[in-house]
């Protein structure tokens, strides 16, 4: 689904990847590795067609746009969990049936929470409304950006879980964490940096 | 269309979440009309001869400072860039967001205005005249602005800069609208300034979302 | 010819094509400003009506016509920028700005130091004054929107639809100033009548206005040829280039 | 007093790697000033009639759009949380906010007026005038906005809230120095006045720093 | 050194602890724990003087203020590692030498990044600029808001060694992490949530 081609990108003098090329099919999944300011971000905003001052090659085949998950948390907060997820969604699938987004926010244990606005959320709740949307999306593309940060270890555990069947469904996952990772699913690793 | 509407129904419902956001600019444009017959002079005559001035460039200040909130906290939470993963076209989320910009600012000024005319001692032809000056330019603010505020988003400079890059493109609608109220208060016949705003207002609908969509793209990947 | 356009385009040819061309467009900008402006200063009849302060024209109109066509060339730029993504067009964009600020500012300048004997006032809101004032405007918004971005590749490409669209504005500002003007009108004076001038002082305006335009190029390749050195500054080429001076 | 000086070398130095925050709200000021002869009339009689009330209405406008400015990026960023931990006093690190910030607007505006005098055809006792109301009442104004400014911070509501908690403080400030202005157009005598705003900044001296502290210390925990 | 007595706190309604009392002395730490939203944030906020919507009594026998770090980065974009870091220990300790600053920055391992600007770094590295504080301090009680999200993993090595050395030298260290703490020193523990 993804194929990548003498990607290179060299941000302020510094080269962060240089002729990188990888491809990515069906029910795999991608997790970049690095240590702090090797370039991860950047490859996944470059695949996410986010950021564009780059040479090489970027070619996906899909009929859909990628699901996008970045540092920000990406919810409004003066909107309620529930409003926020449904026009997240809404957005990109078309239309969400109410019951799906109370499914959704309720696997994300923010049951409760429904109708609390965002802005007066925790940090890790307001991620979490966010993540949710891995449980709504037909995407088969992921884009993860540390999706793990903020999230208490339970919830880690059922964020893995989900992207598990998801790469068992036949997904494609992109994915940086400094986390440990326990995915049943194989995981190839790109390493960037030294 | 959907995705239009969507859009517009989401950006109403945050606004009336925050309804300071709708007044806000309201209460600035009430405040800064009303500082002109403290700094120039109380009396009538004076007043009635700058007041489409006055009225007008008011009118585009308070567009000015909401220019900024067109994008910004969309940018800042991170929806700006999910946006633009939407299954409908981008373009429709701009023109939505712009739509709901206009239903939020210009059509407000719009209607206030009389009652601000007739603080300044317009006479009522002149407050038709106004009105409708102010119905058909404010949509055209609105869509200037959005290009403005699309490339400005992410920069944290607050409103001058976007001040600076669309005032210029300003200048032709606020040579016609004050010259339309002018006419309208010499009880002249303003068919003609109309037409004109008009014609601003379907070049701007053009250019501009496709100019601002291009802008917000850019913005968005630095 | 495309293959020109694109070898052109390349910044290292441009930087060896301009370098070869520098040192001409450099004399001919001399001569033709040094020509004109003795003769225009020096040798051309005073005025009849205004005298010597007239030969302040041999500044002003050069400068009041370069100061409209560089934002037209600089929007040329832009187009190339926006459909073929050529690095040096977002060069030139970049290094035409400020040149063409400032010679709006000096449009504006001379015109208001000329205004002062003529009118008997600095500034009068006139229709042709104005929208060269709003032009300048134009020009600042690009250079501060420029100077407002860090990322290189982000701020051409927005600095680019500013310019376009500022583009698409300037002939309905022209329009609308001058429309304005003749509205209420408050003055009497007025530039549009041009007084039918002899030869003797048209050729030495139109060798000043061909000097400018001259002058215009030489500055705008040098600025883009110093800009080309910092872009590529870690390219081979140009370190090569650089240990060889 | 080193906390003061440092805060000032500070915002100083964030000022000179990003010069256009200081700039634009120039630019923004010659912007709206020009608005005025195309949205009311370009004749010299008009212009000079209004010249010191518009002049100072748009100083007073671009210093409001700059009070944003003020405190926001400290906000958002989290450093003017950490100048709560500071050792020496916070209204210390307040205080040269206010010191920076009208070394950034104010200062070049007083110094930009005569020129912008001139375009509305202000006679030179005028131009005096007019550079001394701004370089006597422009502290007032960095003084009070810095009082908004704390208040606002942090509740993404654009300038425009902040003009609105502000404006009303200033048009004490306003009437005083238009009226100075205006005297000295006539060539008369303007010493009272300036000692009146003399005072005004004696007072706002004495209240604001106080308050402003206590307004960014609220807006932080919350 | 920090007495906390009959602490409770209520968010929208919502109880997030109440008659909490503790207290700690020097060389002790204490680690906040507790899954999203259950108010672990709004009690190190509260300890720090940065929120003050609660009732009980919050009392520190301290000759200065505390270090806090917070979830936000505390850095300005414009200016460079150096100078946010110069700026930032300055405001807190009166003085420091440039030598100690570039020390501090090549301790958090941004040795090349000094005069770059804080907003043209990576996530986690604008994190480590503010962390580099914890170099120069000499703050006995620190106030850390998850310090490690954004961190790779060699750089929350060398911060657990850093608070270690800080509690066995007699300081005092509040922490919040959802992450695997390896402290030497003993760490007490205070849960929140049910
Ligand atoms: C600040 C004041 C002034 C400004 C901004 C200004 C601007 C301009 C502009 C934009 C042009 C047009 C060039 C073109 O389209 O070909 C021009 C031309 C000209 N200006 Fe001025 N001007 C100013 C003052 C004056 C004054 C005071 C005079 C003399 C009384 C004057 C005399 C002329 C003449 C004779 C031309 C050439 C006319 C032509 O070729 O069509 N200008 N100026
Ligand atoms: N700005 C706010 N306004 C109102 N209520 C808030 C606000 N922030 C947080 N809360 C409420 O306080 C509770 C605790 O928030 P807090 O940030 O302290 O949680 P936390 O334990 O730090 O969570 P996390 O692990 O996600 O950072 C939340 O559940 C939320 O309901
Ligand atoms: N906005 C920016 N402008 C310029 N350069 C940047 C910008 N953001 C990042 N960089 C540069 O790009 C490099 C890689 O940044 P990136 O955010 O991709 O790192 P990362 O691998 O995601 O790091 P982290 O683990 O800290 O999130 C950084 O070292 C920095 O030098
Ligand atoms: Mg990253
Ligand atoms: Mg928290």
């Amino acid at each position: 689904m993804l194929n990548v081609r003498n990607l290179t990108c060299i941000r302020d003098e510094r080269v962060l990847f240089e002729n990188l090329s990888f491809s990515l099919g069906a029910g795999e999944a991608l997790r970049v590795e690095g240590s702090n300011g090797t370039g991860k971000t950047t490859l996944l905003r470059i695949l996410a067609g986010l950021y564009e001052d780059y040479e090489g090659e970027v070619d996906w085949a899909l009929d859909e746009f990628p699901l996008y998950v970045g540092h920000k948390p990406g919810v409004k907060d003066l909107l309620t969990a529930t409003e926020n997820l449904t026009w997240l969604s809404a957005l990109q699938e078309g239309q969400v049936a109410p019951d799906a987004v109370r499914a959704a926010l309720a696997q994300v244990n923010l049951r409760g929470f429904e109708d609390v606005s965002c802005g007066s959320m925790s940090e890790g709740q307001r991620k979490r409304v966010n993540l949710a949307r891995l449980y709504l999306t037909r995407a088969s593309a992921w884009i993860l950006d540390e999706p793990f940060s903020a999230i208490d270890v339970s919830g880690i555990a059922a964020l893995e879980e989900r992207m598990n069947d998801h790469v068992l469904a036949g997904g494609l996952l992109l994915l940086i964490t400094h986390q440990q990772l326990q995915l049943d699913c194989a995981v190839r690793s790109l390493r960037l940096g030294v | 269309m959907k995705t239009l509407l969507m859009t517009i129904s989401r950006d109403l419902k945050v606004a009336y979440r925050n309804p300071a956001d709708v007044i806000n600019p309201l209460v600035f444009f009430v405040i800064v009309i009303s500082l002109f017959p403290l700094g120039i002079s109380p009396s009538a005559d004076v007043l009635v001869g700058i007041a489409p001035g006055v009225i007008w460039v008011a009118a585009l200040l308070s567009c000015l400072l909401s220019f900024e909130l067109m994008f910004r906290s969309d940018y800042e939470d991170g929806s700006l860039e999910q946006m633009t993963f939407g299954s409908g076209p981008f373009i429709l989320v701009i023109m939505g967001k712009i739509v709901s910009h206009w239903i939020m600012t210009g059509l407000p000024l719009a209607l206030l205005s009389p009652l601000l005319g007739m603080m300044l001692f317009v006479p009522p032809p002149g407050l038709t005249a106004l009105m409708l000056s102010l119905l058909l330019a404010t949509p055209t603010l609105s869509l200037l602005g959005s290009v403005g505020a699309g490339l400005t988003v992410g920069l944290r400079k607050g409103g001058v800069l976007v001040a600076i890059l669309v005032l210029p493109l300003f200048v032709p609608v606020l040579i016609l609208a004050t010259a339309m109220v002018q006419t309208g208060i010499q009880g002249g016949d303003y068919t003609g300034h109309m037409l004109w705003l008009g014609a601003l207002l379907a070049i701007a609908t053009g250019i501009s979302p496709l100019a601002t969509s291009a802008a917000v793209r850019i913005s968005l990947s630095h | 010819m495309w293959n020109w356009f694109h070898k052109l385009g390349a910044p290292r040819s441009f930087f060896e094509i301009s370098g070869r061309l520098l040192p001409w467009t450099g004399v001919i900008a001399v001569l033709l400003l040094v020509t004109g402006a003795v003769w225009g200063l020096a040798f051309a009849p005073p005025d009849y009506q205004q005298g010597n302060s007239a030969r302040i024209m041999y500044v002003h109109v050069p400068a009041s016509i370069l100061a409209q066509s560089s934002y037209l060339m600089m929007a040329g730029a832009a187009v190339v920028f926006m459909v073929w993504r050529m690095k040096l067009a977002d060069i030139a964009i970049q290094c035409a700005a400020p040149i063409g600020a400032s010679i709006t500012f000096l449009a504006l300048v001379t015109g208001a130091i000329w205004g002062k004997p003529t009118w008997g006032t600095w500034w009068v809101w006139d229709a042709r004054l104005t929208s060269t004032l709003v032009q300048l405007f134009l020009f600042i918004g690009v250079i501060a929107l420029r100077s407002a971005m860090e990322n290189r590749e982000s701020a051409g490409r927005a600095v680019s639809v500013l310019v376009l669209v500022g583009v698409v504005n300037i002939p309905v500002i022209k329009y609308s100033v001058d429309w304005w003007f003749t509205l209420h009108q408050s003055s009497s004076f007025s530039m549009t009548e041009k007084p039918a001038m002899p030869f003797s002082m048209w050729m030495p305006l139109l060798i000043m206005v061909l000097g400018y335009y001259a002058f215009f190029f030489t500055v705008w390749m040098m600025r883009i040829r110093s800009e080309i050195l910092v872009r590529e500054s870690r390219t081979r080429w140009v370190q090569e280039w650089v240990a060889g001076r």
